[in-house]
């Protein structure tokens, strides 16, 4: 996977004032050695049961780089794996085969079975579902305090006190005192949410898996927990790696987007370039199905919907019974990554795995949506 | 707790939890109140009189005495068991569940043999080879009553342990052993209270039905030796029905009142069970007939403040034109 | 589809909207009292026009249209106001009339489809089981028809004897469409059909739906909370916002030139696909509480524009003078000719903007 | 089908656990049964009859384990043994026809008590708050408080003895044999009355509610919103729809409470004299009666799972999301 | 379940079928009937198998303490009492017609041998040898044992040699058409409910029987089978029913009749006198004043017996019972409470301050009194003695225990107090052997058979050994006095009261029932064989006698 070279310092790019832009990725410097590293990390289910369990092939080979600061979104389709990827980062699943180096430390060979207290005081996660993330018996401020007791970040009561409605006053939920004796069924929607990333924030960490945070909260309320995570991104230097289906938060967000197919990375890249040069047909079909206010609901899609096989999916590309473009290779062999020729040097490397492409191809412009 | 608060504003829980109470005083301070139910004090088979308010026994014991006597050992067991069959219950099932793996194929296999065990004739051959009494028979009908909880609460544990909050308290560093009894267990209070109740009124029942077969220690006053005495006695053939009945009818009333708190368990953890009497109370006022389709109440029938509050604005056809 | 019947549209009377809510108010009776979940809300849908109804959780998009159809179940009660539909007074039908109303003039789209299908019975058994009852026709004739209505929605008619679950859930979409395709009916409520669904299939059940309304002339009420969704799909809109009806106005006008301040934070809620990245904000604070609403304009709280009568007075629904209009959006006005829905051009419930756009009182 | 074989290897082992408790608690307690005899004749019995007795019945000295393998190599071969308490007769007679019995008061008693609890589980949901729906589960639930034997007596004493309507005991007149003649089955049928209907009342009330929680819960599914704006008519809507929903979840129910009715009904026979397993089983206990103990709970514990088997065939039949 | 009730019609409810010469029969609580005839196994065969199918030689007839000749017609002793010699009874025949020989008596014996498990009686524990000569048995012992050997060996039921020859194993053998020389020998019917046994057409009493049929109908429950009795279905039974005289006799006092006759053993309580201080003889009489036996015969036995006096004797003993030994030792039966509080005093049992008595070590003086599980009238007469005890200063507490243990407890030795039976053989004889005979003693945590207090004396011992070799009635009696006498002296066990005989009967269809008036023979039907003797003089009640009695 090329994606592990020690490449690219993104640089602001387009002029504007959106979160992912603005830069604070700049601070992962050449050389930094980056804090999560995943390698050809893969994943199969027993699924079936009785005599012949079949292998339910969630993730395939999946390979990315996370650096301080910096900010991975994956998307992909409903099954595609995306939670997958994060719980096995998270640990609460063993990978079936992969490496996760984690500040170079190999941790499936260091901490074979369960996670350390110390690698659970530097990777947090934020759940979907705010409700179902917050035990419904427990205060706010049990919720808190727990992280906050358990890796030592307070000592005594007090302190103890003190921290926790620093951490609710961070996440913009004041009056902090107020908030810390409610249960989560007192709260909206979007202030459980924030609990959730105060709840991360206890323990300080370094990287932070957000999977779908915003997919269950209110339209109006989502801006503001994501413009939440990204201060703090800016702030306190933390990786994040961000799980929704919904590419245009994707973008708002990730300085990266990584698009996922059926357990596999098909397309990955810096957010702008990857939306606005789709490479991977997948990626398009994506593109063009979201809904647009301007668009015509009549125009067509250049693929039609349907699952992947997952358990004992057939050689080749995943994509390949769905693709337009398809050739007769993609049906045979499973395509290799390939780098992509960027619209700017200095972004992210670029990669897609296609037969269409070869090895620093450009990628299709701006044929997504006519304006752009 | 707000299931707690929840179960004491329910109407059938206050039905339950009163009835149950009149007969957990009985059962604490009753005994001291009245004669001693073991002497034989007058002529057999008196009916009832002022004296011997539900007349006497075919030994001439005081029915009204043994019947107060008898629930103190008849519920300390009901409750005994319901406690010991929860917390082996909860347990296992939380363990099972949690764990999952093989120490959840081990112990479900456990459980669902002994469920499926038939249970009150597996009571009745360990009754018959214990020491008779009441601890015996305690510990028979933990034996058999614990499966059915251990199932139950495995369940709820499995659907539990998918939650996010779960997840979040191990990514949070938390030990298992604290995720299993801080953050799963508080999460099936009404299942476990449910589950209490569903052993005691099992236990109180079964322990009533091994002591009438004579497998407990008929020497000792309890609902179920009375029944056991009364029988052997004959009571229906001499007529003598105050020896049967006010301990089958006690029998009942708990049962009944524990019931009834497991029905309002039941409406409380799941809403759609509770009763629409508000809502067929309104509809009823406004003189419609509730049906499938919704009740068209005219002009502000609701909460007249609310309508108030509205006619202060000009109407809305201002706006049609 | 030959056999069914030609949509009702001939019966229509011209100038006449198929359905007509006006001043339709629902509570709910909760054991704290009672709560208004929609509160004078009021709306047309002419032939075949898409009326969409937007707004956040909560904020009484189901409840109004279910009251509609009056299928809203206890706790709820109708408190107010009138549903017409093509002159008939729904709220005064009988029990049975209902029955004979629904699904036959008005047919349901609900948003889970696993859960509008009954799990144990085939899907042939619970299309045909609405021919039969409507229709006097042999079980063998209704499975006839509907295997057609199947195939109409695109889905091979051997799945007749598939159960819901054995269906991918696009499908089960698909098949509780054709469904309430059934009895041809002239108005189809459909509340967040796609919600649930990934975006390949939402999009392909959306032109699906677009292009049988088109072959079959039927109108749609249409629910959802994606605006975009909602923008792209309809021609008219309608913003909920705690029960009420903040703005109404025609998809491309409420885009072009949104009114109210709730309208313009939602748009202002979805970040951009392409084009420079921009900060956005989002909404500050959070959707009331039903069971206490605020005072005076319900969005007031969390309102960046909101003025002291805000929270005194609540805003009443006015159509924006046409100047106002041009001003925004150019010359489109008013036709004659133009759909019901639209006719009555660009209605807001806002202080601030009626004061600003003025209002006209034709 | 995989999902049926493995319920069935489950029932194998449960069978498995359950006689090998039953083979070792009663030998773990002191006493025989040629003692045991003398107890059912309060010491009439001489000495000289019981050491001959323990003779007869075979009683050996041999380790338990050794008996243990002996008795499951035996059972295998399908050798019950001899009971005690109706020596010399072979326990797979004297269990025979007991389990026909009871299999038939049971199942009889369960079948009304589910049916009649289910419907009325249904009409109370489905008319919620009417009167049926305020008076019948408050009613049943406290007839169902009530011991089963209790009411056994009760019964028996009201309309048997006082009333003369029923007959007071015993399966079938005995001037009948058993045959499948319609005065049989008929003069069967009305002996099992009494008996089954104490069952019936005393379990109708937990069918009752669990049927109404379930159909309340199924009445609020989108489905049934559905079932009903599609104009379906009220029966169907309430059977087909909503009824056949609610039932699954009580199926299971059905095959855990035939077993234990199959064994629970044991006080019932007891009160009236009902052949059937569960006196059977009470006086092997008294005799300590290990063959016939053994015997009685292999049947019972095959019945039970059996049941349950059936049911989960059933269930699968019922559900079509289980088939695949 | 309303529609089943024309099917099978009311009517048939209202009487239950009952042909005249037909008996109904209830000599047990069983729920279902094995076919088994087997007459060797008492406890376990159909009834009548031993006494009715098949016959013994001789029946004790409990009412009246003699032996009636049955299928012997004479005995007598020889051979220095070593030897007993039987006359057999001539000119009768089995059931299939084949005549019946000292042959089969000898078969019979020889089986018991060959099969010890059918040698229920322990007859070869003293037999040497049987053998035919002629018309007559010769039994040949080991040591003279003349008083309880007629009632050892009579009373086996003989059975036919050409059928058991070829029976396998005679144990396990259910005889399923069983071929004997007694009144009732055919199996009319066997169902698990009910079984009908038709008269042996060629029995060897002239007219007899006079039933035709006996049927007998299997009953799980008291209740059951009270039921019926009071409804007037059953015949003749043996059932316990409580307040007999108003809820049975007072329902047709004209033909329902009742006859409890104590002619079982003695119920006692047993004192381990092994145990300070129950050793001490003046302690086994204070507890025994303490004992209200009046209020345990009326409550636990509901008045169907007597008090016991201080011989322990059953009405069975009745014809040695000798009441001037009571006058001359003191009857330590009666209840008197300062008797008992003097002799306790006087072992040096004194009350401690909290009214219990202390142990010369100052122990507190418990004593557990032991009861089984379930056995009612044992444990409320043990609830009266607890208390009585406790008002004497005695920490007593009642345990009861399933069987098993319980008699596991009392066979070892395992007991302070414990209520249990005593034998009720034919004589006194194997009565005082059990309760004070060293024979009959085991150590402590062995398991005796009898005598489970664990007392002898030699003195008792001399007494017994002389009254086995006693053949002179005289002779008899008086070393039956002399046992009596030192049995009241030493007080070894506590007798509480007879055990009665349970019987009733129904003359509305059947006559000729032992009654009160008339006890010819025990009532009881479960007592074997001496029913036989009331078997063969039932008869049905004529037809103009019985459709009066039945209006
Ligand atoms: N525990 C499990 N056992 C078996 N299969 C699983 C398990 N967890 C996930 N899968 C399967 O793995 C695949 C990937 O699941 P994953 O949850 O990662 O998808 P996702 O991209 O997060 O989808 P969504 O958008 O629906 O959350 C799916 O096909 C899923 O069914
Ligand atoms: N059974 C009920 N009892 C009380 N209040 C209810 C009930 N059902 C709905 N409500 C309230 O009515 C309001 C409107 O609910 P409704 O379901 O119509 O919202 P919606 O706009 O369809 O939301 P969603 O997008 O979540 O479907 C909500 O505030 C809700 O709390
Ligand atoms: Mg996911
Ligand atoms: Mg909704």
């Amino acid at each position: 996977m090329s994606s592990d070279e020690p490449t690219s310092t993104v640089q602001d790019t387009a002029v504007s004032s959106s979160p992912a832009a603005r830069g604070e990725t700049a601070r992962a410097v050449d050389g930094e050695p980056p804090i999560l590293r995943v390698e050809g990390l893969t994943k199969y289910f027993q699924v079936g049961g009785g005599l012949r369990p079949k292998q339910l092939r969630a993730l395939n080979d999946v390979s990315f780089t996370l650096r301080r600061g910096e900010v991975i979104s994956l998307v992909g389709e409903s099954g595609s794996g995306k939670s997958t990827v994060l719980k096995m980062l998270s640990r609460l699943e063993q990978p079936t085969s992969g490496r996760i180096l984690f500040k170079g430390r190999d941790l499936l060979a260091e901490e074979p079975r369960s996670a350390s207290l110390s690698y659970r005081g530097q990777v947090q996660m934020i759940f979907q579902d705010p409700f179902g993330s917050l035990n419904p018996v427990h205060t706010v401020a049990y919720h808190l305090e727990r992280p906050l007791v358990r890796h030592r970040k307070a000592t005594t009561p007090e302190e103890l006190r003190r921290k926790v409605l620093e951490l609710l006053h961070t996440v913009g939920l004041n009056p902090p005192e107020e908030f810390a004796a409610k249960h989560p069924h007192q709260m909206s929607g979007g202030q459980r949410q924030r609990v959730a990333i105060a709840r991360a924030l206890a323990v300080d960490p370094d990287v932070i898996l957000a999977d779908e945070p915003i997919s269950m909260l209110d339209v109006s309320i989502r801006m503001g927990v994501l413009n939440l995570m990204d201060e703090l991104k800016r702030s306190r230097g933390i990786g994040y790696l961000y799980v929704t289906h919904d590419i245009a938060s994707a973008r708002y967000i990730g300085d990266r987007t990584i698009v996922m197919y059926a357990g596999h990375m098909v397309e990955g890249g810096s957010s702008e370039e990857l939306l606005d040069s789709p490479a991977h047909p997948y990626t398009k079909l994506l593109l063009e199905a979201v809904p647009d206010p301007r668009g015509n609901i009549f125009r067509e899609l250049p693929a039609k919907s349907g699952a992947p096989q997952l358990v004992d999916p057939p050689p080749g590309c995943p994509f390949a019974p769905r693709c337009p473009e398809v050739m007769d290779v993609c049906r045979r062999e499973s395509p290799r990554p390939v780098q992509l020729r960027r619209r700017d040097p200095g972004a992210p490397e670029r990669f897609v795995r296609c037969h269409l492409y070869e090895e620093d191809q450009a990628p299709p412009v701006g044929e997504a949506l006519g304006e752009a | 707790m707000s299931f707690f608060r929840q179960l004491l504003s329910n109407r059938k829980a206050n039905i339950g939890l009163t009835l149950l109470g009149v007969f957990v005083l009985i059962a604490t301070i009753g005994p001291y109140l009245v004669r001693d139910a073991s002497e034989f004090l007058t002529t057999p088979l008196s009916p009832p009189d002022s004296e011997f308010w539900l007349g006497s026994t075919s030994q001439g014991q005081d029915v009204f005495a043994q019947t107060i006597v008898g629930a103190r050992t008849s519920l300390l067991i009901g409750f005994l068991v319901g406690i010991v069959v929860v917390a082996i219950g909860a347990t296992v099932g939380i363990a099972a569940g949690f764990f999952g793996g093989w120490v959840d194929d081990v112990l479900s296999l456990l459980t669902n043999v002994f469920l499926i065990i038939p249970g009150l004739p597996l009571a009745v051959v360990l009754a018959a080879y214990l020491e008779a009494g009441p601890v015996s028979i305690a510990f028979v009908l933990i034996l058999t009553g614990w499966a059915w909880n251990a199932r139950v609460i495995r369940a709820q544990t499995l659907s539990l342990r998918r939650k996010d909050f779960v997840a979040a308290a191990i990514v949070a560093g938390e030990s298992r052993l604290r995720i299993m009894f801080f953050e799963i267990l508080p999460n099936m209070t009404s299942l476990i209270v449910s589950g209490f109740i569903g052993a005691t009124v099992y236990a109180i029942g079964a322990q009533v039905g091994l002591e009438f077969l004579a497998l407990g220690d008929v020497s000792k006053v309890t609902w179920g030796t009375n029944l056991y005495w009364a029988a052997n006695n004959q009571a229906l053939l001499t007529e003598s029905w105050w020896t049967i009945v006010p301990t089958g009818v006690c029998v009942a009333l708990v049962g009944f009142a524990l019931v009834m708190i497991n029905f309002a368990i039941d409406e409380i953890t799941n809403p759609r069970l509770r009763s629409e009497g508000g809502w067929k109370a309104v509809v009823r006022a406004a003189g419609v007939t509730p049906g499938f389709s919704t009740p068209v109440l005219r002009r502000g029938s609701l909460a007249d403040s609310n309508a108030l509050a509205d006619s202060s604005a000009p109407a809305l056809s201002k706006e049609a034109s | 589809m030959s056999s069914t019947p030609p949509p009702a549209a001939s019966r229509a009377r011209p100038g006449e909207p198929l359905l007509s809510v006006r001043d339709l108010c629902v509570e709910y009776v909760t054991p704290t009292g009672p709560v208004r979940a929609v509160d004078r809300v009021s709306f047309e849908i002419g032939r075949g026009q898409v009326f969409g109804l937007a707004g956040e959780s909560g904020s009484g998009k189901s409840t109004a249209a279910m009251a509609a159809m009056r299928l809203l179940q206890p706790p709820a009660v109708i408190t107010g106001g009138e549903v017409h539909y093509e002159g008939r007074d729904v709220l005064a039908m009988g029990e049975d009339e209902l029955r004979a109303f629904r699904w036959k003039e008005i047919a349901l789209v609900f948003q889970s489809a696993m859960n509008a299908l009954n799990p144990v019975l085939t899907v042939g058994a619970q299309i045909a089981d609405v021919i039969e009852r409507h229709e006097n026709v042999s079980s063998a004739q209704a499975l006839e028809r509907a295997a057609e209505l199947l195939a109409l929605v695109g889905i091979e008619s051997s799945r007749l004897r598939s159960y819901p679950h054995q269906l991918s859930g696009g499908m089960r979409q698909r098949v509780v469409i054709a469904i309430a395709l059934a009895l041809n009916p002239p108005l189809l409520f459909m509340d967040e059909p796609t919600t649930a669904l990934d975006v390949v299939v939402q999009k392909e059940i959306l032109q699906q739906i677009a292009e049988l309304k088109e072959r079959l002339g039927f109108s749609i009420l249409f629910i959802t909370h994606d605006l975009s969704l909602m923008l792209e799909f309809c021609d008219t809109v309608g913003i909920l916002y705690a029960g009420r009806l903040c703005e109404v106005a025609p998809a491309k006008e409420l885009f072009a030139n949104p009114q109210h301040p709730y309208t313009r934070g939602l748009m202002r809620s979805f970040p951009e696909l392409h084009g420079p990245k921009q900060r956005i904000e989002g909404i500050p604070g959070s959707p009331p509480d039903m069971r206490s609403p605020p005072s005076g304009c319900r969005f007031h709280p969390r309102c960046s524009v909101a003025i002291p009568v805000c929270d005194q007075e609540q805003p009443q629904l006015i159509t924006l003078a046409a100047p106002a209009l041009a001003r925004a959006v150019g010359a489109e006005t008013d036709t004659p000719d133009a759909p019901v829905g639209q006719q009555r051009g660009h209605r807001v419930a806002c202080h601030v903007a009626a004061q600003t756009a003025g209002s006209s009182d034709v | 089908m995989t999902y049926i074989l493995r319920r069935l290897g489950f029932y194998l082992i449960a069978a498995w656990v359950s006689l090998t408790l039953n083979f070792f608690i009663p030998r773990f307690a002191p006493g025989d049964p040629a003692s045991a005899l003398q107890a059912r004749f309060q010491g009439k019995l001489e000495p000289s009859a019981m050491a001959a007795m323990k003779v007869a019945f075979g009683l050996t000295d041999e380790p338990l384990h050794v008996q243990y393998f002996t008795y499951v190599k035996n059972l295998l071969r399908g050798d019950l043994g001899t009971s005690i308490a109706y020596f010399p007769a072979p326990v797979s007679e004297v269990i025979g026809k007991a389990l026909l019995w009871t299999l038939f008061l049971a199942g009889l008693a369960v079948l009304v008590s589910f049916a009649l609890g289910t419907l009325l589980g249904i009409l109370t949901a489905w008319k919620r708050g009417s009167w049926l729906d305020s008076v019948a589960p408050p009613t049943f639930i406290f007839l169902g408080a009530f011991p089963y034997f209790w009411m056994a007596m009760l019964l028996l004493y009201a309309l048997g003895f006082v009333g003369g309507w029923f007959p007071l005991l015993h399966a079938h007149s005995s001037h009948l044999s058993p045959s499948l003649s319609l005065e049989f089955i008929g003069d069967a049928l009305y002996h099992a009355v009494l008996p089954a209907g104490s069952i019936v009342i005393a379990s109708l009330g937990g069918w009752l509610l669990s049927m109404r929680n379930t159909m309340i819960g199924v009445l609020s599914e989108d489905y049934i919103t559905m079932a009903q704006a599609k104009g379906l008519s009220e029966r169907r809507v309430m059977l087909h729809y909503a009824a056949r929903n609610a039932l699954l979840p009580n199926v299971t129910g059905f095959g855990m409470a035939l077993g234990f009715v199959l064994s629970g009904s044991l006080l019932t026979e007891i009160v009236f004299s009902y052949p059937g397993q569960g006196y059977l089983l009470f006086e092997a206990v008294k005799s300590q009666d290990y063959p016939l103990m053994q015997g009685l709970f292999l049947s019972i514990t095959v019945a039970v799972l059996a049941a349950n088997w059936l049911v989960d065939i059933a269930y699968v039949w019922l559900d079509p999301r289980t088939r695949s | 379940l309303a529609t089943l009730l024309p099917l099978t019609g009311c009517s048939k409810r209202k009487a239950p079928e009952h042909e005249p010469g037909v008996a109904v029969v209830v000599p047990s609580t069983r729920a279902t009937w094995i076919r088994n005839f087997n007459p060797f196994f008492e406890s376990q065969a159909r009834w009548p198998a031993a006494a009715g199918i098949y016959e013994p030689l001789v029946i004790f007839n409990r009412a009246t303490g003699e032996f009636v000749p049955w299928l012997a017609t004479a005995w007598r002793w020889e051979d220095d009492n070593r030897t007993m010699v039987l006359t057999i009874r001539e000119g009768v025949k089995w059931s299939d017609g084949e005549p019946f020989t000292p042959r089969d008596v000898v078969f019979t014996f020889e089986l018991m041998k060959k099969f010890p498990a059918l040698d229920q009686s322990g007859a070869w524990n003293r037999l040497e040898g049987v053998s035919a000569e002629g018309n007559e048995v010769r039994f040949a012992f080991k040591r003279p044992f003349v008083l309880p050997a007629l009632y050892l060996l009579g009373e086996r039921p003989i059975v036919a040699e050409h059928v058991w020859r070829n029976v396998d194993d005679p144990v396990k053998f259910s005889d399923p058409e069983p071929v004997g020389t007694g009144p009732f020998t055919r199996v009319l019917s066997f169902k698990t409910q009910v079984y009908e046994l038709g008269k042996n057409p060629n029995y060897w009493q002239p007219g007899k029987p006079k039933l035709d049929v006996i049927r007998v109908p299997a009953f799980a429950g008291n209740e059951q089978q009270a039921l019926s009795i009071i409804r007037g279905e059953v015949d003749w039974s043996a059932a316990f029913l409580p307040a007999i005289d108003r809820i049975f006799v007072a329902k047709d006092p004209e033909h329902h009749g009742y006859h409890f006759p104590s002619l079982e053993g003695t119920v006692m309580l047993y004192p381990n006198t092994q145990r300070p201080p129950l050793d001490d003889v003046r302690v086994r009489k204070a507890i025994s004043h303490a004992l209200e036996r009046e209020r345990i015969v009326r409550i636990a036995m509901q008045g169907y017996t007597r008090v016991a006096d201080a011989t322990a004797f059953s009405d069975l003993y009745a014809r040695y019972h000798d009441p001037r030994v009571l006058e001359e030792e003191g009857d330590w039966t009666k209840y008197d409470v300062a008797r008992a509080e003097a002799l306790l005093d006087e072992a040096g049992l004194r009350r401690g301050e909290d009214g219990i008595r202390r142990l010369p070590d100052g122990r507190p003086l418990k004593l557990d009194l032991n009861c089984v599980v379930g056995w009612s009238d044992w444990i409320i007469a043990a609830q009266i003695m607890v208390k009585n005890l406790q008002a004497v200063g005695i920490d007593s507490t009642l345990r009861t225990y399933e069987f098993g243990a319980y008699f596991n407890r009392l066979q070892t030795g395992d007991f302070d107090l414990s209520i249990s039976w005593s034998d009720g053989g034919a004589t006194p004889f194997v009565f005082y052997q059990r309760l004070m005979s060293k024979d009959t003693v085991r150590p402590v945590g062995q398991a005796a058979e009898s005598n489970w207090h664990r007392f002898s004396s030699a003195r008792a011992d001399e007494l017994l050994e002389a009254f086995a070799a006693a053949s002179d009635p005289e002779e008899q009696q008086r070393l039956a006095s002399e046992l009596q006498r030192e049995y009241v002296r030493h007080a070894p066990t506590l007798p509480l009261f007879p055990g009665p005989t349970w019987g009733q009967y129904n003359t509305k269809r059947i006559k000729g029932f032992p009654t009160k008036d008339n006890p010819y023979a025990p009532l009881a039907p479960y007592k074997s064989p001496g029913h036989l003797l009331t078997l063969v003089e039932l008869e049905p009640v004529t037809k103009a006698s019985s459709g009066q009695a039945q209006n």
